[in-house]
């Protein structure tokens, strides 16, 4: 089991590896203009040459902690909430419409009014990370909620469950493989604004550092900060995987 | 119809049906259906598939409500399920938290009654080896067979020391053997506590041997067909109790109204 | 006929193609133009690249860090430059809070400014450093317009690097005063935006070109003669409302530009280390 | 439900008046506020001109397409990587390595490759919608019972039969759940590169009221895509419950 | 051990356990079990709960493949499962598709099939029939009872026309007479087509009623114990074939053998 899923690993580096090789090859046939697709080695130079002699990792931490903390305050706030609208059909009454008017606003549009109301702090960009985060699991733990096997509510309820237990021990962990995909959504909409919000209100961290260059039209850094992106997305990716294995071990073990 | 409702001397009713009716849409599944369970009894359901068993069996649950008449339990009118009331689903596939093992399972109701948690393992423990599950405690539901996933159940209805257990086929997925003892267990249990059972089952030997009084519902709606009383001694035997002439007779008698109810 | 798509962004600069659209200037010599608003001066060099806007009006800076980034753009003619009678359009503005009144005030200081290494940054970096102050002291942070009195008030920043109308409503709003007008010590006629073309368009359309320039010319000089036509020109094409405008001194409209003008601005951005190369300022004016 | 729709109000309602009170009595002049009755104002007038509707025209259109394309293939792809697990595997890092870049990274390279118009900006909104579709659609593979896969295996369904019989079905509650996230995406994405490039629709009249210093006309817009948003989650949540029909419905009841 | 294998003369066996084992993780459910069953034939599986009788009928239908040994249909060693095998589940409740109403359900054999859509309908009516669910077509699974979800799970495996039938407790659900319908039903069906059936059942009347032979399992790990064949004549009669000395002699017998497994 453990050394199958390693040499998928292996493979799976091996498929990405491939495919940064026909971007070397695209870019050294100047089949795109090389001011806006350099290739890989140049991006890579560019990266390397960002940790050393810039400050390349003061950008990124920077970075990583707004996606954090926004992810972690949307996460909390969305599993609450869904938890609180998918067990109560009054406070659903009351909520959805406002949420469901909230949701489609663009981030970079209500960045001034955050502005405006919090202040250019990193309390504004905290918000507006985790108001956009939430979506995803706020919709996923009111759908996992919804769909929890009838039984078991009964169950619950002919057990005289607390309606915290009842969310507690059998709402949430049947919904828990519904709510870590939109968690796993969610920290990619948390990076995505971070960076939205760093090149909007000019934060420093990596989306200035691709704003910067996009203007300046240093390609190789754009794609350096780019590169990066992925890498921090691959992680975090990761990390939900493992939390996910824990988590969900009965799903697997029932396959 | 041979409706010959007993009134049991004595104790009054713990689970009473009162002129109950109850229709899904426009079809109606039970009509005006009146039923006394005396304290202690064990009343035991048969009736052909469809007729509104578990139908019946999920009002006395509080599950669902009436649309005509009331179920009371214990005096008061049902209106939500209580925690006194146990309930073995038919589906015990769907009733078990699949992200739980066996032994925690049962450790939900002892959670829901607020069982310390010192307590909880030595008490799954016993209760696992009352359904004969010992050395699965760590299973997943997934991981083990239809009637292990049963048996899980049970067990957690019997964490629940309720007055009243509400069981819907709770063995129909046993083999003989493991069947019985669970009938001797189940027996012993309500013997010692005091136990109220209203138990379904399509078996006519299990209805006839477990139960104090065997009521047979018709289909279409689903009413009263036949209710008979049963005076075989106890403690039951599963040899002896089997061969007595009462029981033979019974047992005819049951199967004469099904055939007579599918007909 | 040939169609122009002209992309600018919402300031008084592109006045006269603004004119130049609204008088019938271009009709009257065979073109065809729209006029798009972009966003950001910077998405400029690319829109010009993919043929969306076939003239734009970079900044400076801009244009020369496209050209500097290896895109082949030429700047076709002269839009607004800076004039010592406008000098008052763009200042910097601190809260009264931050103690800020002269040049060696801004060191550790935080300054908001409506793009890093755009036209009011550089220029303002350059007013620093005229007055011996290194602006990598200064702690930049972008700001757009619309928000900085916001900015200002809350505190977040110390100063703004401002431009009217923000810089009056600022300073009525009694969120802080001006600390400075940098483009006051500036030589006359430095370019604040010009028309640009790629070097393959440019090439390929002298014709247009040449009507081009020749309506920017004629509409420039209805624009520094007769500021309410280009104020209504400019409202048109921006939305902006003619009260804000009514208020505003138009930049000076000057569709002359040459290679020294250029070098000026190659200067001042090596000064603060923005290119990588050094750009060949005889090859970026078309002919 | 019907007799509570009002519900829904109450709280937008206690909002409204308190940011009317608030503005009337403090005074705002900031460029990025606006007092309610003004943004109302502002909205009924750029609705009556008609402009606020040809730029919602706008943007639906590439928000629509964007989705769709978007969508499908990220449907295609999620059922993809969650029946056929060596694809899974073997795409593992790419996909996650691709799918947090922030599509307004790579802007200035888009308007290179597509230029201004529908085309960039529909390219976009399909990359943004991709992926909620494909991992949602994915985790809904996983959670199929897997004794209907058996059943499928069973009967011998043809791939594609399984897939439209089992699979989609069995699936769609949650392929729904994530269409209707991915709607609101796309509706945020367009708008967010009419704002910083595309010179369409309802983002960029957000731009030109912003540059325009009209901060009443701006947050109309904002309150009016709140309100396109809206509605488009309503129609998608009618015709969820139409496409789940009766099954759903009667599951709900139980 | 009676461990009597029984080499049935003529037909070549149909299905066919080749010292099959089968483990999950490190836990052996099923060792070396060798089985031969002839075409045409009805094979009874018992056992006590937890035995490993569905793992068994899991392998025969290819849902699973065997750790050690192999099982062959018709002769091909099994690697994924065929259309020519239908399989009753015992999870009657998961095996719906709860999108889909009783005669939907149905249909999905038949579309699985590739009958022409102006055939079905006429062919649903038919099979809804033989189960007893007429009237029932336009009703989605959780709006139906046990019994009858189960018997919905038997009309879709009819509606294969399968070669060699699995069946899983299908009757578990089912009251004594829909239970004896069905029972019978089946028999006339496999006498007409000659399916083969590999039947899991916990009810040993059940089991030597319906048989030409029946296996009773071991646990731990599974393994035949007792292999009886059945010679009571055909067509068996619900009334005189369970009176015959045989019948009982086979039951008796059964009954004894099951007692000892589980003590
Ligand atoms: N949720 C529901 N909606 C509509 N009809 C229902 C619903 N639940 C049950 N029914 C109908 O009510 C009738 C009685 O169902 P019930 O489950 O009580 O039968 P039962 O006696 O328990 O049968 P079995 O022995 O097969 O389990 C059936 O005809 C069934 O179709
Ligand atoms: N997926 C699985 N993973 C691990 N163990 C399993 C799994 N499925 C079954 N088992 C184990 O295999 C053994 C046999 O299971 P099986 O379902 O075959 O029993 P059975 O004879 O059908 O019992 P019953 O009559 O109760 O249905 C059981 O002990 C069970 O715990
Ligand atoms: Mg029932
Ligand atoms: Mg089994």
């Amino acid at each position: 089991m453990n050394r199958s899923r390693f040499l998928w690993l292996i493979a799976s580096f091996v498929t990405a590896a491939g495919l940064v090789w026909i971007w070397q090859v695209v870019a050294d046939n100047r089949l795109v203009n090389p001011v806006f697709l350099p290739g890989p080695d140049r991006a890579w130079m560019a990266l390397v040459r960002g940790f050393t002699t810039g400050d390349l990792d003061v950008k990124l931490l920077a970075t990583v902690e707004r996606m954090f903390w926004g992810w972690l305050v949307a996460s909390l706030v969305g599993v609450a909430l869904g938890a609180a609208i998918g067990t109560s059909p009054r406070l659903r009454a009351y909520l959805s419409p406002m949420l469901e008017f909230l949701r489609p606003l663009p981030a970079s549009a209500t960045i001034p009014v955050a502005i405006a109301l919090l202040g250019l702090s990193d309390g504004m960009v905290l918000a507006v990370v985790a108001f956009g985060a939430l979506w995803p699991v706020l919709l996923a733990t009111v759908h996992g909620f919804s769909a929890v096997e009838p039984r078991l509510y009964e169950v619950g309820r002919a057990l005289g469950l607390s309606r915290a237990a009842v969310i507690g021990k059998i709402a949430l962990p049947s919904a828990s493989p519904d709510i870590l995909a939109g968690m796993r959504l969610g920290l990619t909409v948390a990076l995505i604004l971070s960076v939205v919000c760093e090149m909007i209100a000019g934060r420093d961290g990596l989306g200035t550092w691709i704003l910067l260059a996009a203007r300046s039209f240093r390609a190789p850094d754009l794609y350096a900060g780019v590169i990066l992106l992925g890498l921090l997305g691959y992680a975090t990716a990761v990390a939900i995987g493992l939390l996910e294995a824990r988590l969900l071990v009965w799903r697997s073990r029932s396959r | 119809m041979m409706q010959t409702q007993l009134q049991q001397g004595g104790s009054a009713p713990v689970i009473s049906f009162d002129r109950v009716t109850l229709a899904f849409g426009d079809r109606t599944v039970i009509n005006e259906l009146s039923l006394d369970v005396a304290g202690g009894q064990i009343v035991c359901i048969i009736g052909p598939s469809g007729c509104g068993k578990t139908t019946a069996l999920r009002m006395a649950g509080g599950l669902i409500r009436p649309n005509g008449g009331s179920v009371r339990l214990l005096g008061e009118t049902l209106t939500a399920p209580r925690r006194d009331v146990a309930i073995v689903f038919q589906d015990y596939g769907k009733a078990l938290l699949p992200w739980r093992t066996a032994a925690a399972n049962v450790s939900l109701a002892l959670e829901a009654a607020g069982v310390p948690r010192s307590e909880r393992p030595a008490r799954i423990r016993l209760l696992l080896a009352k359904v004969g599950l010992t050395g699965h405690e760590d299973k997943y539901p997934t991981e083990m067979s239809g009637g292990m996933q049963q048996r899980i159940q049970i067990a957690r209805c019997l964490a629940q020391e309720p007055a009243v257990l509400l069981m819907d086929e709770p063995f129909g997925a046993l083999d003989a053997m493991t069947r019985q003892g669970l009938q001797d267990e189940m027996l012993s249990i309500v013997a010692e506590t005091g136990t109220t059972v209203f138990f379904v089952t399509h078996d006519l030997e299990e209805a006839v041997y477990l139960g104090d009084r065997v009521i047979g519902l018709l289909a279409n709606p689903g009413r009263i067909g036949i209710d008979l009383s049963v005076d075989l001694p106890r403690p039951r035997n599963q040899l002896e109790t089997r061969e007595m002439p009462e029981f033979l007779r019974l047992r005819r008698q049951l199967f004469d109204f099904i055939e007579k109810a599918e007909g | 006929q040939t169609s122009i798509n002209v992309g600018c962004t919402a300031t008084t600069d592109c006045a006269s193609a603004a004119v130049a659209l609204s008088e019938g200037i271009f009709e009257k010599n065979g073109l065809d133009v729209t006029m798009t608003l972009v966003g950001l001066n910077s998405n400029i060099p690319a829109a010009l690249l993919s043929d969306s806007i076939q003239i734009g009006g970079p900044t400076p800076s801009v244009f020369l860090q496209a050209v500097d980034g290896g895109l082949d753009l030429v700047a076709v003619a002269g839009a607004s430059s800076t004039s010592a009678t406008t000098f008052d359009t763009a200042g910097v503005v601190a809260t009264s809070a931050s103690g800020i009144e002269k040049p060696q005030d801004f060191v550790g200081k935080k300054v908001g400014a409506p793009g890093i290494g755009a036209f009011l940054q550089v220029l303002f970096s350059k007013w620093l450093i005229d007055n011996d102050v290194d602006p990598r002291e200064v702690d930049f942070v972008e700001v757009t317009f619309p928000t900085m009195d916001d900015t200002l008030r809350s505190g977040a920043v110390d100063a703004v690097v401002t431009a009217e109308p923000m810089m009056s409503r600022i300073i009525a709003n009694g969120t802080g005063q001006v600390a400075g007008y940098f483009l006051e010590t500036l030589p006359e006629r430095r370019p604040a935006i010009f028309y640009a073309a790629t070097r393959t368009w440019a090439d390929a359309n002298p014709e247009a070109l040449a009507a081009f320039r020749a309506s920017i010319e004629e509409a420039a000089d209805i624009v520094n003669e007769n500021p309410d036509k280009g104020r209504q020109a400019i409202a048109g094409f921006t939305n902006i409302p003619m009260e804000v405008l009514s208020s505003m001194k138009l930049s000076v409209s000057d569709p002359q530009l040459d290679q020294e003008q250029l070098d000026w601005w190659v200067t001042t951005m090596n000064e603060q280390n923005m290119l990588q190369g050094s750009p060949d300022t005889a090859t970026l004016i078309q002919k | 439900m019907n007799s509570s729709w009002w519900k829904g109000l109450v709280v937008p309602a206690a909002l409204i008046a308190t940011a009317e009170v608030a503005m009337r009595i403090n005074g705002s002049t900031s460029m990025s506020l606006a007092a309610p009755s003004d943004i109302a104002a502002a909205l009924a007038a750029a609705l009556l001109d008609g402009s606020m509707l040809a730029a919602t025209r706008d943007t639906l259109i590439s928000a629509g397409a964007g989705l769709a394309i978007g969508g499908l293939l990220g449907l295609a792809l999620g059922i993809l990587f969650g029946l056929v697990r060596p694809v899974d595997h073997l795409m593992e890092v790419t996909v996650e390595v691709i799918r947090p870049v922030p599509s307004v990274a790579v802007l200035p390279i888009a308007l290179l490759v597509f230029g201004f118009g529908y085309t960039m900006e529909i390219a976009i909104v399909a990359f943004s919608c991709l992926w909620p579709v494909m991992i949602y659609t994915r985790s809904a593979m996983a959670g199929i019972e897997p004794r209907l896969m058996e059943v499928a295996r069973a009967l011998r369904l043809s791939p594609w039969a399984r897939i439209s019989k089992i699979v989609f079905p069995a699936a769609l509650p949650r392929i729904l759940v994530a269409f209707r996230l991915a709607a609101a995406i796309a509706l945020v994405v367009a708008v967010t590169v009419e704002i910083a490039i595309n010179p369409l629709g309802l983002g960029y009249g957000i731009l030109v009221a912003q540059q325009g210093l009209q901060p009443a006309l701006m947050l109309a817009y904002l309150v009016w895509i709140g309100i396109v948003g809206w509605s488009l989650n309503t129609l998608l949540s009618l015709a969820q419950q139409r496409l789940l029909g009766r099954a759903a419905r009667v599951e709900v009841a139980r």
